[in-house]
């Protein structure tokens, strides 16, 4: 059973995208409907099997590690695996109807989205140092793919800014790769945890791990290096965005953030964690500034996720050499945080993209009157906004409050003043469309109104991150699960 | 001034950088652990159904990897062909009428398809392998394109895509073929493995190749007039 | 079940509470005019009937509420039911149609303030209908809606919510003092509270806005000749006793000797009655001699609270005095000033009897033998007899009350002089007649009737005073009258001169 | 989970629902929307009033679930709770009425009516939020379903008032969140107990603990309109005036002012509060807070900013209320949440009565309304009156029961304080009804409207003279049983000694 | 000191330059050019690092291989952005970016 959930996780999406790249864009829908179906079906499966029985190590081609590829099926993979097929599943519905069937380029988009999945799944579940290399190259270029789609100057340039900052994040990752080889002899991350566990921290090894991160941090536009995000998430096609924003940045976070636990206590140091943290502080409050005066509409979500993309870089310095219940808090938090900046910048980006098409304009002086004929899918925007100014009940808020108790617990209580700072300037930015929308126009209607199937798409992902505030507990759950070491179906 | 300061900034950082990563090299040559990996490739390489433990890695071990590097590369020819223009490749200014090209193309070309075959072939127990066939036969295109054959297939159209397809398809299939035999996934069935790792050679030579060939297509040429597309949505 | 006491007692506020209701609905504006002489009937009707001791408890009032009657009580829900009868006839035939709705309105209003707060022996609704009565007041006051009525208006009110506040605060103190929510046990709390003299101070001086004690009077001259005459009537002759009610019930009479306290009083008291008449006389309006006419018997009736103060043993006895003092003060101001709005008929005799009728309550008021003001300055001189009364002050007060009774009688006189400048001759509506008619008797007459023989008060009223008592209530009138000729002679000359 | 779990979730639902229903409704839907609007308020006054009893007999009403690992989501129902939860029950009921009347033909009801019981939920849920976390998040949700409605109109100024009104708010949220979080981080997750926590703190906390009291009220007081804090509050009156009513009298303020009760008496408890020495400043701040409003509201000129600066004011009564140490002073404080309520939403609706039928915004204008508006300048006058603290209305039991209580806990200055604010009630009150009842009017209204019989739509009529009838008859009847008085008493009687 | 440490070092030589390049040029295919330089140092330190008794080890060998394929497929996904990108704007980097004109509807 868990063979074939597995098998359904890897290669379905790939056969997806073949199967799409033979056909044209409305019957690359139907073909996507099923796929999702599957898709959906088997993450839940999966989900369902690991809470049930816990985790486990898979190994593909019947190989172990460090021979063969080592997949590690664990509670937090799982969970991600099951809301990247929730939130792109939902990206691809609204994509279904939101993108024009009639343009050539767009039969495109699809094996590119199917693509862009397949690689998400294999870097939520990989466990080998290389193959998370390759997914992550999967991703970014199908990402940049579908960000170029359609190929104005415009979006080239955001995805020319945006290919060369992937590239060159991964080339400091497969350095970083490199130097780990060298070093420990193997690629798989268990490997490496168990041979630190049993010799002493060799010296010069902190630069293989310094290099991952950068790399990653790069690819997940970390402050200093977020330059190419908000250009490429804010000209691309709206569930485009939402999947760029929801799930590409999360990936290389998420492998970063899982270097730093396993092998961030022997091989980093205070200081780097504490610069980390600054940087995503920085990323926090300038993000949200800019947000805060950019013209257009999808500018603002997009430097929105920058900011919102500095609080999960917090996860360093709060579980650097700190007590295991603090630490576990932040981590607690961190994934809170990124599965609800997931559902809910998707949840945002999906009803900007509405909004857009009604106003026929992507500023956001356009949307003057917007909401009395639109109140559907900016109720939706506003939502997935309150889960960004992390308010309560939502998840972004569950998020917040274990980072508190987390920088509490540890006494850094200056992450505090960050997330208050970030929590105001994030409820700026999303008051001002609100601000915009409400201002009466004169006018009548003069708005297209999208399909219902759009305005509700985005409404049932910020309902999400809106629950999940209440539901945390039970989601967090999952990642305290057993595991298995070394165990197989 | 500013540029001055920039370029000493950017030195010094890419200096040091050097210097870090050097010295880290250095102590980690010093240091390293030897790993027992490579004695586990050889006891492995048996069944591995491939002599050449690269090959055997490639293709075997890390299939995975493999498979997913063929990923990339359909992605990067789907990214490049969905800049292709529609309009008909027979571009009247490409074919030469440069005799030595000419000669060039008809030597060239069938030595190059040979050579092609040979790297592929050689991949099972010496350095080489489908992506060096596969590029040896993207150049044979390139070549023939330079020289002006039209290589109507290279439009974008269902003959592409397939092709573009063609290599990937039969790994996935080959991939769960083994889990329907009851095997773990990208698990050979014993006995079959080096027909198949054979099988899957060939077809992402050709695969690779298309793509390389399609993404040399797909960009514009210096001087072409596009109108149409990408200008209006 | 409840007694039939209590039924009145609620109807008696209920009534009047209710009665604006009526000006809803648009047709029903006629007969409230009408209605108006009705309204005060349940009470009076108590007041003369209810058992003695009667009580209603209402435990779900405010913070618990017992209404209940004493002799005191029904003395001054006497005066207070005849009063608002006999003015709500007098209005019934004097209103016009303008504002009539309104002033309906706020009539019920302070009525049921004015009869509830006499009954009510919690602080609660004491306090509540106390300020009813002052805030519908104002109504009354502003009514006719002229310059002089807002300004008379702003100062009656500016001047009422002081006193509220000062009432507030000095309840609220006595009653934690007390721990009580009860009138009656609030003189005991105050006399041994710490903060004793604070809380004098503010019910004096919160009462006292409401009784013109001097300093606190200035807005009465102002208000209550602007107001519609049966208006100022109530005003000045029963709601002004509100204020005299609220010392009597609240403050430490007979607990304690308070010489200080009493002095005090004594002295305003005698300031007002008169200063009062020194002012009044040199006003030009009837209905304003009228007003300091009361701020000067008000200060009359001051002296005998200072003394009361002062002397705890002579309290009770003074209480009656004072009780008897305000009933008789209250009629023969009211009809006083209902007399200010009524027209001369043609015909000699018709004249010359309505210029006696209009004058016999004045003259009551200064003691004229044989009426209510006779036997009440003469109460009042007993009791304020300087051997009987034991504190520094006392020795004062028969030369004050001598100085009081020619004030008095000045200003009865003065009231008629101007009034005889201003009085109009044509025909009366005849409800307005009607009222003042039954004002003068009620006066003149029915006070002998009135349930006198109370125990603890008042003795029977003695038909003939004696000999040297007539001459003791007729010096001081003669008095009175040799200063006006002498003033009117002045006069004259004054005129003579500036006309030549 | 037995039903008496379930009763208070339901209680929340009610309004939910409706506001989920009415935002899928259609615009044009008017009289399913109204009577989906009422419904849910009937059903959901019914379901207090059966807690309201059970409450009174002991019955425990609640329900709690681990929402974020370590902390749980409580709903609980205890006297304090159905105190709040009791006064938007029923004032959600008329508000609806008056709202329906209100915006009768204007545009965007839906979204009005959606947001509006999602405002009333919230308050639900801060009423029966059983520790503090469950009560922030309520409270941000409030602030939340709010802004829609201060900025309803779509105006330039009502989008700056809310601005003004979110960037306070908010600040306030983050304000109150880190005390929260700060507070867990000391002594964990505590729910709300009659009594309180800190009878016995360990010294070393104490520190911390006044500082994170000073964090909870600063936070708490943004919605409350301490003094430094209210700026918001005289610019959200741009909002329509069911909005302006619902928050003035139920929904923001007193959310605040009842979250300054719940820290106090449930987290802290009073006596570790005065032990603390926290309670003195508090009762100071109030004191002033309550002085400033009253002579702001002196120099407004338009109606309903001055009513606003009263409400700066009269919030602040319940502050000073349960800082006095006393549970007569308690009592006082507690009843004034309710009284308060009662007596600023009839002003308002008295306000929007005024605006929507002679388009009266100004007070200068208001000359001789009594005469056009009698049943209106009857409540705005009880309404008015009740302010003062003239009895038998129901600001007079508050002042009263509060100066009892102060003299009880030797606090005479508050007693002055009353007394001042009264006068300066008095003061800019007054002048408002000599206008009405005693001016001529000048000629024409401003922007007249005619409704056949009465003198403006009966939706809009009988709103203002239900809540001035309860105005008399909480004061009234105070001492009943089941009187808001009586009901402080109660909770006084358990908070004091638990 | 082993020759193949030797790689390691021009390795990270060559990664200073690609870098260098990276940050400082503007020009695209400049650009480009850099990262495949820089990649090709990666890739030898890479292949240089690991030292074993046994002679080359196999594995990093195969990871570069599959490291090439993926940087060809980006560089050639690359090229034909830089392309269509001078095509269509004339421009050969990104710095100079004209004025954002307002973007229509999606």
């Amino acid at each position: 059973m868990t063979l074939w959930l597995m098998a359904g996780l890897l290669f379905t999406p790939l056969a997806w995208a073949v199967l799409t790249l033979l056909t044209d864009f409305s019957r690359g829908r139907l073909v996507t409907w099923g796929g999702i179906l599957v898709q959906v079906l088997v993450s839940l499966g999966l989900w369902l099997t690991v809470a049930r029985d816990g985790g486990f190590h898979y190994g593909l081609g019947g190989w172990q590690a460090p021979l063969g590829i080592e997949l590690r099926v664990d509670g937090l993979a799982v969970t991600f695996v099951l809301l990247t097929a929730v939130v792109a599943s939902a990206c691809g519905l609204h994509a279904g109807v939101y993108i024009d069937p009639d343009k050539p380029w767009h039969r495109y988009f699809w094996p590119l989205f199917w693509f862009l999945w397949s690689g998400l799944n294999v870097v939520w579940l990989g466990g080998d140092l290389f193959n998370l290399y390759v997914g992550l190259e999967l991703i970014s270029l199908s990402a940049v793919g579908l960000v170029a789609l359609g190929g104005k100057a415009n979006a080239l340039r955001a995805s020319l800014r945006y290919l060369l900052a992937a590239l060159l994040g991964s080339l400091v990752y497969l350095l970083g790769v490199a130097l780990m080889y060298g070093q420990f002899g193997t690629l798989s991350i268990a490997g490496v945890v168990s041979w630190l566990g049993v010799h002493p921290v060799p010296a010069g090894s902190g630069l293989a791990l310094a290099l991952m991160v950068t790399g990653l941090a790069l690819k997940t536009a970390l402050f200093p290096l977020h330059r190419w995000l908000p250009p490429a998430h804010g000209i691309a096609r709206s569930p485009v965005s939402a999947l760029l924003s929801a799930l590409v940045v999360k990936a290389s976070f998420y492998m970063a953030a899982r270097l730093w636990l396993e092998l961030g206590e022997p091989l980093g140091n205070l200081a780097a964690a504490q610069l980390v943290g600054l940087l995503g502080s920085a990323a926090v409050v300038w993000g949200s500034w800019l947000a805060c005066r950019q013209p257009q509409l999808k500018q603002v979500v997009a430097y929105s996720s920058v900011a919102q993309i500095g609080y999960l870089f917090l996860l360093f310095p709060l579980t650097y050499s700190v007590s295991e219940s603090v630490s576990l808090q932040a981590q607690q938090g961190i994934t809170l945080q990124v599965i609800s900046h997931a559902l809910a910048k998707a949840a945002m980006f999906l009803a900007a993209g509405n909004l857009i098409l009604s106003a026929g304009s992507n500023r956001v002086d356009a949307l003057t009157g917007v909401s009395r004929f639109l109140p559907f899918s900016l109720f939706s925007f506003g939502l997935a906004g309150v889960s960004l100014m992390s308010l309560p009940p939502t998840g972004g808020f569950a998020a917040k409050w274990l980072l508190l108790q987390a920088s509490l617990g540890s006494g850094q209580w200056w992450w505090i003043l960050v997330m208050l700072i970030g929590g105001l300037l994030s409820a700026a930015y999303v008051f001002r469309i609100y601000r915009a929308s409400f201002l009466e126009s004169a006018g009548p209607d003069r708005f297209y109104h999208p399909a219902r199937s759009l305005e509700v798409i985005p409404m049932i992902l910020a309902l999400l991150a809106l629950g999940l505030g209440l539901a945390s507990d039970q989601v967090l759950s999952v990642m305290a699960l057993p595991f298995e070491e070394g165990g197989s179906p | 001034m500013i540029r001055t300061l920039r370029i000493l900034a950017i030195t010094l950082a890419c200096v040091a950088f050097t210097g870090m990563l050097a010295t880290s090299i250095w102590t980690i040559a010093g240091n390293s652990d030897p790993g027992n990996l490579p004695q586990l490739l050889s006891e492995n390489l048996d069944r591995s159904g491939v002599e050449h433990p690269v090959t055997a890695v490639l293709l075997n071990f890390r299939s995975y990897d493999t498979l997913l590097e063929i990923g990339v590369l359909v992605i990067a020819g789907i990214a490049g062909i969905s800049m292709a223009k529609t309009a008909s490749l027979e571009d009247p200014q490409l074919r030469t009428a440069d005799s030595l090209l000419y000669a060039l193309q008809r030597w060239f070309v069938p030595l190059m398809l040979v050579l092609a075959g040979y790297l592929l072939w050689a991949g099972a127990d010496r350095p080489g392998g489908a992506f060096q066939a596969g590029a040896v036969l993207a150049a044979t295109g390139v070549l023939l394109r330079l020289g002006g054959v039209p290589m109507e297939f290279l439009r974008p159209g269902l003959l592409l895509r397939l092709g573009l397809a063609l290599g990937f398809t039969v790994f996935l299939l080959v991939a769960v073929a083994s889990a329907i035999a009851g095997d773990a996934f990208l698990a050979y069935p014993p006995g079959m493995t080096k027909t198949l790792i054979v099988v899957i050679e060939s077809v992402l030579t050709l695969s690779i190749a298309m793509v390389l060939l399609a993404l040399f297509v797909s960009a514009p040429v210096n001087d072409a007039e596009d109108p149409e597309e990408g200008s209006s949505s | 079940m409840m007694s039939p006491a209590s039924v009145l007692a609620l109807l008696a506020v209920a009534l009047p509470l209710l009665y604006p209701a009526m000006a809803l609905n648009a047709g029903w504006v006629r007969a409230m005019r009408f209605a108006l002489p009705l309204l005060p009937l349940p009470a009076l009707v108590l007041a003369v009937g209810a058992d003695p001791g009667w009580q209603l408890e209402l435990p779900w009032l405010l913070n618990g509420g017992l209404w209940a009657m004493d002799e005191l009580r029904r003395l001054f829900l006497l005066l207070t039911a005849v009063l608002w009868t006999v003015a709500g006839i007098y209005a019934a035939g004097y209103l016009k149609a303008h504002h009539l709705r309104r002033f309906c309105v706020f009539w019920g209003l302070t009525l049921a303030g004015n009869l509830g707060l006499t009954v009510a022996v919690d602080i609660g609704s004491f306090y509540s209908l106390f300020a009813l009565m002052t805030f519908a007041g104002y109504g009354l006051v502003v009514h006719e809606g002229t310059d002089e009525a807002t300004h008379a208006g702003r100062v009656y009110l500016i001047m009422a919510v002081l006193g509220e506040m000062a009432i507030l605060a000095g309840l609220l103190l006595a009653s934690v003092a007390a721990d009580s929510q009860m009138l009656a046990d609030l003189p005991r709390a105050i006399a041994g509270s710490p903060r004793r003299d604070l809380i004098i101070a503010l019910l004096i001086a919160g009462f006292g806005v409401k009784a013109g004690l001097p300093l606190l009077h200035f807005w009465l001259p102002l208000a209550h000749p602007v107001a519609p005459t049966p208006a100022s009537a109530v005003l000045s002759g029963a709601m002004i006793k509100a204020g005299l009610l609220g010392w009597l019930v609240t403050l430490p009479f007979g607990e304690a000797a308070l010489p200080g306290w009493g002095a005090l009083m004594i002295v305003a008291g005698a300031v007002g009655a008169i200063g009062a008449a020194v002012l009044g006389v040199r006003q030009q309006q009837p209905k304003t001699v009228l007003a300091y006419s009361s701020i000067s018997q008000m200060g009359l009736i001051v002296l005998m609270v200072g003394a009361a103060m002062a002397d705890s043993e002579r309290a009770p006895v003074l209480f009656s005095i004072i009780a008897l003092y305000a009933l008789h003060h209250g009629l023969a101001k009211g009809s006083l000033f209902l007399s200010a709005g009524i027209t001369l008929p043609s015909g000699a005799m018709r004249r010359a009897a309505v210029w006696l009728l209009i004058a016999l309550p004045g003259l009551s008021l200064a003691g004229l033998p044989f009426t209510s003001g006779a036997l009440a300055k003469l109460a009042m001189k007993e009791s304020l007899l300087e051997e009987r009364l034991e504190f520094a002050v006392a020795g004062y007060l028969s030369p004050l009350m001598v100085a009081g009774a020619v004030a008095t009688l000045l200003l009865v006189l003065r009231y008629l002089w101007t009034l005889n400048g201003k009085i109009e001759t044509g025909r009366n509506p005849p409800m307005l007649v009607t009222g003042w008619l039954a004002s003068v008797g009620v006066s003149l007459v029915a006070f002998w009737w009135m349930p006198w023989e109370v125990e603890g008060l008042v003795k029977s009223p003695e038909w003939l005073p004696a000999g040297y008592q007539l001459w003791a209530l007729a010096w001081p009138m003669l008095i009175a009258v040799a200063l006006a000729a002498v003033a009117l002679l002045a006069s004259r000359l004054v005129r003579q001169r500036s006309l030549q | 989970m037995t039903l008496n779990a379930w009763i208070p979730v339901f209680a929340l639902m009610t309004s939910l629902i409706a506001s989920l229903v009415i935002f899928a409704l259609p615009e044009k839907g008017y009289r399913l929307r109204t009577w989906v609007n009422l419904g849910a308020a009937l059903v959901k006054l019914s379901l207090v009033v059966v807690m309201v009893w059970g409450v009174f007999q002991g019955v425990e009403y609640g329900l709690s679930f681990t929402m974020v690992p370590g902390v749980t989501f409580v709903l609980k129902a205890d006297a304090l709770s159905m105190m709040f939860a009791g006064l938007s029950a029923v004032l959600w009921l008329l508000t609806t009425i008056y709202a329906v009347g209100y915006l009768e033909d204007s545009p965007n009801r839906s979204r009005f009516f959606g947001f509006f019981s999602l405002c009333v939920a919230s308050t639900m849920g801060i009423a029966l939020a059983g520790n503090l976390f469950t009560f922030f998040l309520f409270y941000e949700m409030l602030t939340l379903s709010t802004y829609p409605l201060v900025v309803h109109r779509g105006t330039e100024k009502a989008l700056r008032a809310g601005r003004t009104y979110v960037i306070y708010t908010l600040t306030g949220g983050a304000v109150l969140l880190l005390a929260i979080a700060w507070l867990h981080g000391v002594a964990g997750d505590l729910p709300f107990r009659e009594g309180g926590h800190f009878m016995d703190a360990d010294p070393d906390i104490h520190r911390s603990l006044i500082l994170i009291f000073i964090l909870l009220v600063a936070g708490l007081g943004v919605k409350a309109a301490i003094f430094p804090l209210h700026g918001w509050l005289p610019q959200a009156m741009v909002a329509p005036a069911p909005v302006s009513a619902l928050l003035h009298a139920v929904a923001v303020v007193k959310a605040g002012a009842f979250g300054i009760v719940r820290v106090v008496y449930d987290i802290y408890g009073v006596e570790a509060s005065s032990a603390l020495g926290v309670l003195e400043p508090l009762a100071w701040l109030a004191a002033f807070t309550i002085l400033y409003g009253s002579f702001r509201a002196l120099s407004q000129t338009d109606l309903k900013r001055r009513l606003a600066f009263s409400t700066v004011s009269q919030v602040s009564y319940i502050i000073l209320g349960i800082s006095l140490f006393g549970p007569v002073a308690a009592a006082g404080g507690l009843v004034h949440l309710l009284h308060q309520g009662i007596m600023k939403i009839t002003l308002f609706f008295c306000a929007g009565n005024y605006a929507e039928t002679l388009g009266i915004h100004r007070i200068d204008e208001m000359d001789g309304a009594g005469r056009r508006m009698p049943g209106t300048s009857v409540a705005f006058t009880i309404g008015a009156f009740g302010m003062i603290g003239a009895p038998p209305l129901a600001g007079f039991i508050t002042k009263w029961t509060m100066g009892s209580g102060a003299l009880a806990a030797n606090m005479d200055w508050v007693i002055v304080v009353l007394l001042s604010s009264s006068l300066l009630n008095a003061a800019y009150f007054l002048p408002v009804m000599h206008r009405l009842w005693f001016r001529e009017p000048a000629g024409s209204w401003p922007e007249e409207r005619h409704w056949g019989r009465l003198e403006t739509s009966a939706w809009l009529f009988w709103p203002p003279l239900l809540t001035a009838v309860m105005t008399v008859m909480v004061g009234v009847l105070a001492s009943l049983p089941f009187s808001p008085l009586s009901w402080a008493e109660l909770i006084a009687l358990r908070e004091y000694s638990p | 000191m082993t020759s193949s440490l030797l790689y390691a070092l021009a390795g990270a030589i060559l990664c200073g330059i690609g870098l260098f390049g990276l940050l400082w040029l503007s020009h695209l295919l400049r650009k480009l050019l850099a990262f495949n330089i820089m990649g090709s140092g990666v890739f030898l330190v890479m292949v240089g690092l690991p030292q074993h008794q046994g002679g080359p080890d196999p594995v990093p060998q195969a990871l570069v291989l599959t490291g090439i394929v993926v940087a060809i497929a980006a560089t050639a996904l690359a090229v034909v952005l830089i392309r269509r990108y001078f095509h269509l704007s004339g421009m050969t980097g990104l710095e100079d970016e004209p004025a954002s004109p307002e973007r229509g509807p999606e």
